[in-house]
């Protein structure tokens, strides 16, 4: 694995959607809809193949020289003591895996959108756009240097504002656009002010640079954890975790494709994405991780109630989402870098999964989204339902399912090498995760699919066309087996059944010897009862579920009425976090931004001109008196002059 | 006591009669009168003039106020011209009246 | 051929201004035609010097150019037409050239009145605003200051909408307030230079070493103890350049006037003139008075910070789309001059580079905020709404032209916007995370007055408009083009500037060595980061 | 020669204040005469002959008779007493202020050493004018400087210029004088503009003609 063959390589993936995206846009409006849908799944068709070649790269590349950086251009260069940027790419383990899910995942979402998008007349637009997002999201994962992973983070971003609102005459979705964009913003000033202590403190803003100077940082000391710090708010801005998590919900505005792909599979896994690839900085600030674990860990709860509480299909996929990188963002808070990767992969896979199913039964319902109106789709709807179910399996980790092995990969980790004194506490949560995942997973599949039809609607639903059906089924098998065929392998290879395949391709990226969960052994008792305690934990969610749930008429209120009363309209109203931000940060900034024009631009900043102003009319006025016109008085004022002058020199003179 | 002796009164009596003049400037209304003590005034510089240019031993003095008598009797020529002119219109002869410039 | 390109540069569009005067007022299209030839011509000329500069400046000395000229102008006092180009200057020349070739282009679109004396000013100026940027004798700057201001008062109080006149006053009087107290600091500093050396010069690199006492002035009887003279002086120049960047609280002349003004005006207007102040702070403030530059530098980056943010709020509470585009203009302005003030390598090459970056951004603003007010006939956000459907590629533009104000990475802004940040990172944290907060509100606003106008169902003004012509798509064309390559390879304008900003900020750091900047951290790093 | 300049120093004084205080035009303008006669007299002493002469012939020759014809032609009233106003005030103080300083500095000596006035501490003054530098003019310079062919030579060789502008202000004045007092063809005409704009036509058929010719 030559420079140059990752420097052609990483070229051409990245212009292939680049140049999709172009065309597109360029003349997209003039090329019929075939046409289109070709250019937008072929640009990403290629970059899909590409990507094999760089994992067969990768794969193929000896031990040791796993990883290879290519320089493209100089972006800026301020000479001595001033900012040096190249535009480098780097190819190695971590980044081929995302490139695997991006271009993977992305491929199937651009053919499902093909259906989807059958109907609209921005077809152009969307293929633009969603091409956009593959190029931006690929920067980001190929980028060397840290400024332009920021330039990728905002370009992810961008594209996601524009997909988001994509139906741009709906008021909600422009403002969800921007809510997401702002927020993501903020993210990013967080980020760019980790590269400026990185740049001040090492001198470069080159990631191998800054990795192999990491050690200059004092382990655990206050620059590194704030530099990290700053990098984790960067990083839950565009994961949405806690605090900056508002935005996501609200993002399933956009097209239930742009959801599967940007708000699920892709985009807002970046954060953890960011969090491993900065692993060297992480593993020397144990405050900043231990921060880290603990908002993963508590996003993943919160999100996981109100998950069970929302009634929009497509909202309680987004709060499974934001608690399932919850978890995945504990996982890289650990130490559980690869366990928290392999979570990443498998999630992409039945998380895109799950959303075109929704999106399936949402076009097989013409834009319904409330699940109350729902119900019993199974018998219009078998297949999508079978695909939906092996979403849900995978999602609540029903053994043997791709979602189990990634997920009790990561809490067995949790167990043993979890942070603080009692990592056992935070695997207890993590268990009633797993509940909570089992218990809002069957709870969607069964209000939606099973029980009594709610409208009339659900009798004259038809099965999605083929073409959003089979991204579906390729997914759907994915997320059955792709665990349980990565798992066989690693017992032929002699290693843990949970990830150990995974993690060991990616071991040559995470080489700190304390992490890699190859120190998770199934062979040790304590992991061996973890995971049957992790297992039933989601048995029991299932289970929970279908009792609930499963009977001719679910009443759920006779669950929530044994819960204090506060919880449930709590988690209904999202924590009231909307209201919260709005009254906390958006209304004093309008009334700031009213106070200063009405108040301080009128009378502070122009009062000083006008008081000059002002005074000179003043003056004007006082000396106007005296201009009687009568030559005697001007003469009269020449003599007075002339006798001060007079009496002045002499004065002066006399001296 | 010398001629010399006598320059610093000579200074004064020109200070006197171009303070004098200034006076009549201010007093008085009747513009031909007005104009009389500005020759009083230009008089009073001449003998500065020429006082120094005796005392001084240089003939430049004289051609001063040489200068000074010739503009001076331009300036009648035209500002007798101008008070007929006001004189004809009708207007009484006080300098009072003629306040055009107080817009 | 030893061609003196310099001065051809000033005396092109002068010359063709005297040649519109011999052309009937009636022949519009021969005016047009000369107006954008020789605007164009410049144009090609300056951006072959700059294109073709590279490499170290040529003079030696503390301050040198990569060209100059110099020649006796009024020996007597020592004044010279000495006029030089170098990597500071370079790159604003050239967007001086190209801000001017839009505003002929656009004055020709528009069936104006008068349009010989527009076009024969539009040329006028452009003289005297190259020739700020070329100037290197105290004398002939100011010569060039002042003198831009007389075309442009007529400029602006006879073109424009209803309330130029009293705009176009408020800002010329302030201007000149201004630009006195610079001709006081400008003398001062001559008087002093000539007792100190005893020979007269308004040559700029005569007078780095300074002559200005550094000893603090105490005023007689009551003891009060003042700013040295050297600071006091440094206050002149501060105060005509803060006024034209502007820099609140001197900022009040903007809203109004970039109201009124017409576009044609305003992209060379807000595009290039507002840029000079910063650019005189670069090329005059720092080099002349390196003392007070660091004894002030605290102050004057808040003062930036403070435009930044108050300009951000002032655009997110205006319903003008024109005043939101003048009050984002500050704000932007206001980062130019934190770079200027870290007054390390990163914050001065960011501000030049954004110098740059900004007029090509706000002109595009302005042009397509015409367009659409030109369309609909209003420039209220309440009644603009939904015209994407209607206007698609001046949607593609605005959006562009958007991303770019708000400093989006991968826009040319990014480049400058990060450099400027970093610098004022270096010289105190603070300043940039509050200078993140503009970022993060600047995204607000114009997000909001893009989608506002773009977005939603269309409303009663919006419902019939038609898209824009090819014509103005081929002048925002270039510059969204620009927009985008800019961000993707700053690279070619950072080389030219760097290495006289390098010279700049040493004559900056020159006499206060012990404050020098902390360049430790910043250590030259390998190109290509190897693993 | 020093009682000659004090009588007529007196005269000149005198006459001044009657040409300011007469309540008549004409007695002020017959003070102003013998102020003039009175200065031409110290200009004689004072070894300026052509000044003399010329004195005499412009001022009391021309300027006074043009005064007394223009106060017979006006024949002006006698005027009301001046009002003791601010301006009289400010006049006084000036008039009373500036001589009575000017006499002091004289009576205590005002060295004049070519740089400019030096008054000597009063009572160091044990000779007030020492430094005169015109002490020597009374010992044979006196005919070399100021007499009539070296003012005349000063005139025609270094001052030409002056004197030919002076000349041309002459001649500048003469006319404007005459058309000043250029009678009007009809006092009650309007203005001159509407009547230029009233001939206009004519100038355009004039024009016509002469290209027709």
């Amino acid at each position: 694995m030559t420079t140059s063959t990752v420097a052609v390589l990483s070229g051409l993936i990245l212009l292939l959607p680049l140049a999709g995206a172009l065309l597109n846009a360029l003349v997209g409006w003039r090329l019929s809809r075939r046409v289109v849908n070709a250019i937008g799944t072929g640009s990403i068709l290629a970059a899909f193949l590409v990507a094999c070649v760089m994992l067969a790269q990768v794969v193929g590349a000896p031990d040791g020289a796993k990883s290879a950086s290519a320089h493209l251009w100089q972006w800026l260069d301020l000479g001595t003591g001033g900012l040096r940027v190249g535009v480098d790419v780097t190819l190695d383990p971590l980044s081929a895996v995302m490139l695997m899910v991006i271009t993977g995942v992305g491929l199937l979402i651009h053919v499902y959108s093909v259906g989807y998008m059958e109907h609209d007349r921005g077809i152009a637009r969307f293929f633009s756009y969603m091409n956009l997002f593959i190029f931006s999201m690929l920067v980001l994962v190929l980028a060397a240097d840290l400024l332009i992973l920021i330039i990728g983070w905002a370009l992810v971003a961008l594209s996601s504002y524009l997909l988001i609102g994509f139906w741009y005459e709906r008021p909600s979705a422009v403002v969800a656009a921007r809510k997401a964009f702002i927020t993501q913003v903020a993210g990013d000033v967080a980020l760019v002010i980790a590269a400026f202590l990185i740049v001040v403190h090492i001198g470069t803003l080159s990631m191998p640079g800054i990795f192999a100077a990491a050690p200059s940082f004092a382990s655990g000391g206050l620059l590194i954890t704030v530099v990290c710090s700053l990098l984790a708010i960067g990083a839950f801005a565009k994961s949405a975790q806690f605090p900056l998590h508002t935005w996501l919900p609200d993002a399933m505005e956009g097209p239930t494709p742009v959801s599967a792909l940007i708000h699920a599979a892709t985009m807002v896994t970046a954060g953890v994405y960011l969090i491993a690839r900065f692993h060297p900085l992480f593993d020397r600030a144990p405050v900043a991780q231990g921060m880290v674990a603990c908002v993963g860990i508590g996003t993943a709860v919160m999100a996981g109630v109100i998950a069970l509480s929302q009634v929009d299909i497509k909202r309680v996929i987004a709060y499974s989402t934001m608690s399932q990188i919850g978890l995945m963002i504990f996982a890289v808070g650990i130490g559980a870098y690869s366990a928290g990767m392999f979570h990443l992969a498998t999630h992409a896979v039945f998380k895109a999964l799950l959303f075109m199913a929704a999106g399936n039964v949402i076009h097989a319902l013409h834009d319904e989204q409330d699940i109350r109106l729902m119900g019993g789709l199974s018998t219009n709807l078998r297949r999508t339902e079978l695909c939906f179910l092996s979403g849900t399996f995978a999602l609540a980790g029903i053994p043997l399912f791709a979602g189990f092995f990634s997920k009790e990969g990561l809490l067995g980790f949790g167990l043993t090498n979890g942070p603080g004194a009692f990592p056992w506490v935070l695997y207890l949560v993590g268990v009633g995760i797993n509940v909570l995942t089992g218990l809002y997973a069957f709870r969607l599949w069964a209000t939606v699919f099973r029980g009594e039809p709610q409208t009339a609607r659900v009798y004259a639903a038809r099965e999605a066309p083929r073409v959003m059906l089979v991204p579906v089924a390729i997914l759907a098998l994915l997320s059955a087996f792709l665990g349980l065929i990565l798992g066989v392998w690693s017992l032929v290879i002699h290693d843990n059944f949970l990830i150990g395949v995974f993690a060991r391709f990616l071991s040559p990226v995470f080489t700190t010897p304390a992490s890699g969960p190859l120190a998770v052994d199934l062979s040790t008792g304590t992991a061996i009862l973890a995971g049957i305690v992790g297992t039933l934990g989601s048995l029991l969610g299932a289970g929970l579920a279908a009792r609930i749930w499963l009977q001719r008429n679910p009443d759920p209120s006779a669950v929530t009425a044994r819960l204090p009363r506060a919880l449930p309209q709590l988690a209904y109203n999202k924590f009231y976090f909307d209201e919260i931000y709005d009254a906390l940060l958006v209304r004093p900034l309008v009334a700031l931004a009213r106070a200063a024009r009405r108040v301080v631009e009128p009378r502070f900043m122009n009062s000083g001109v006008q008081t000059v102003s002002d005074a000179c009319s003043e003056l004007g006025a006082w000396v106007r008196d005296y201009q009687t016109g009568l030559i005697r008085d001007y003469a009269s004022y020449m003599i007075a002059a002339a006798g001060v002058f007079v009496v002045a020199t002499l004065v002066l003179v006399s001296r | 006591m010398t001629a010399s002796a006598n320059f610093p009164y000579l200074l004064a009596l020109a200070a006197f009669l171009f303070s004098v003049g200034a006076l009549g400037v201010l007093i008085r209304r009747n513009p031909i009168v007005v104009f009389m003590c500005i020759e009083l005034m230009l008089n009073a510089v001449n003998i500065v003039f020429v006082s120094y240019g005796r005392f001084l031993n240089s003939e430049e003095g004289q051609v001063f106020a040489f200068m000074v008598i010739v503009v001076a009797a331009a300036e009648v020529v035209v500002g007798l011209a101008l008070i007929t002119q006001v004189f004809r219109v009708g207007r009484e002869l006080d300098i009072d009246d003629l306040d055009e410039l107080n817009e | 051929m030893n061609v003196p390109w310099l001065t051809v540069v000033l005396l092109l569009p002068l010359a063709a201004a005297a040649l519109l005067q011999v052309i009937p007022r009636t022949a519009v299209t021969l005016l047009k035609a000369l107006t954008v030839t020789a605007t164009a011509a410049a144009a090609a000329i300056v951006w072959t010097l700059v294109a073709t500069m590279g490499g170290s400046p040529h003079s030696a000395g503390p301050l040198s150019f990569h060209y100059s000229e110099i020649h006796q102008w009024i020996p007597v006092i020592g004044a010279t037409y000495h006029v030089g180009l170098d990597g500071i200057s370079a790159w604003i020349l050239a967007l001086n050239a190209g801000v001017f070739v839009l505003g002929a282009i656009l004055v020709s679109r528009r069936s104006t009145d008068r349009l010989k004396l527009f076009c024969g000013l539009l040329l006028l100026t452009e003289t005297m605003t190259a020739g700020v940027l070329l100037s290197v004798d105290l004398l002939l700057f100011y010569l060039f200051w002042e003198g831009m201001l007389i075309p442009l008062y007529f400029l602006l109080a006879n073109y424009g909408n209803e309330n130029r006149g009293r705009a176009t006053v408020k800002f010329i009087v302030y201007t000149v307030a201004g630009s006195l107290l610079m001709l006081v600091s400008i003398l001062s500093l001559f008087f002093a230079h000539g007792v100190a050396s005893g020979n007269l010069s308004f040559d700029l690199t005569q007078l780095l070493g300074g002559g200005l006492s550094k000893q603090p002035l105490v005023i007689p009887w009551v003891n009060i103890t003042t700013f040295t003279p050297e600071q006091w002086a440094f206050l002149g120049f501060a105060a005509a350049f803060a006024i034209k960047i502007p820099l609140v609280p001197f900022h009040t002349w903007l809203p109004d006037l970039y109201e009124s003004a017409p576009v044609a005006v305003l992209v060379f207007f807000a595009g290039l003139v507002s840029k000079l102040g910063a650019y005189s702070f670069i090329r005059f403030a720092l080099t002349l008075f390196p003392d007070a530059v660091n004894t002030f530098k605290w102050v004057l980056a808040a003062l930036a910070v403070v435009s930044i943010i108050y300009g951000a709020l002032m655009a997110l509470s205006q319903r003008d789309i024109k005043r939101i585009v003048a009050y984002s203009s500050l704000s932007h302005l206001g980062f130019i001059a934190l770079g200027i003030f870290t007054l390390n390598v990163n914050g001065i090459n960011g501000a030049v580079i954004q110098i740059v970056n900004h007029g090509i951004i706000i002109a595009a603003l302005f042009i397509i905020v015409d367009i659409i007010e030109q369309r609909t006939g209003t420039r209220d956000r309440h009644e603009l709404a939904g015209l994407e459907r209607r206007m698609p590629w001046l949607y593609a533009f605005f959006l562009v032209a958007t991303l770019a104000g708000l400093g989006m990475p991968g826009m040319n802004s990014f480049a400058g916007e990060f450099s400027i940040m970093l610098g004022a990172f270096q010289l105190h944290p603070a300043y940039a995370v509050l200078a993140g907060l503009g970022v993060v509100l600047a995204c607000w606003y114009m997000l909001r007055l893009h989608q506002g106008v773009m977005h939603d169902p269309p409303q009663p003004r919006t419902e019939a408009v038609g898209d824009i012509r090819p014509a103005q798509g081929l002048v925002l064309l270039p510059l969204v083009g620009l927009m985008v390559f800019l961000g993707v390879f700053p690279g070619p304008v950072g080389d030219v500037t760097q290495l006289s900003v390098k010279q700049t900020t040493a004559l900056a750091h020159g006499y206060a060595s012990t404050a020098g900047p902390n360049f430790s951290g910043l250590g030259p790093v390998s190109p290509g980061g190897q693993p | 020669m020093t009682g000659i300049i004090w009588v007529a120093g007196g005269l000149a004084a005198l006459s001044a204040l009657g040409v300011v205080f007469s309540p008549q035009p004409l007695y002020s303008a017959l003070s102003l005469v013998l102020s003039i006669g009175a200065l031409a007299v110290i200009f004689l002493v004072l070894n300026a002959q052509f000044l003399f002469v010329v004195q005499l012939i412009v001022y009391a020759g021309a300027v006074m008779v043009l005064f007394v014809f223009i106060i017979a032609l006006l024949s002006p009233d006698r005027e009301e007493r001046f009002r003791v106003d601010a301006r009289f005030a400010i006049g006084v103080t000036f008039a009373v202020g500036v001589t009575v300083a000017m006499l002091l500095a004289a009576r205590n000596g005002i060295t004049f050493n070519g740089n400019g006035f030096r008054a000597q501490q009063i009572g160091q003054a044990s000779d007030p004018y020492h430094g005169f530098a015109f002490d020597q003019s009374d010992n044979g310079l006196v005919n070399t400087a100021g007499n009539v062919q070296s003012v005349g030579g000063q005139l025609f060789t270094t001052f030409l210029l002056p004197f030919e502008i002076t000349s041309m202000l002459l001649l500048v004045s003469a006319i404007g004088a005459v058309y000043l007092t250029r009678r009007r063809r009809d006092p009650n005409a309007p203005v001159r503009r509407e009547r230029a704009l009233a001939r206009e036509p004519q100038l355009e058929e004039d024009r016509i003609e002469v290209e027709v010719r």
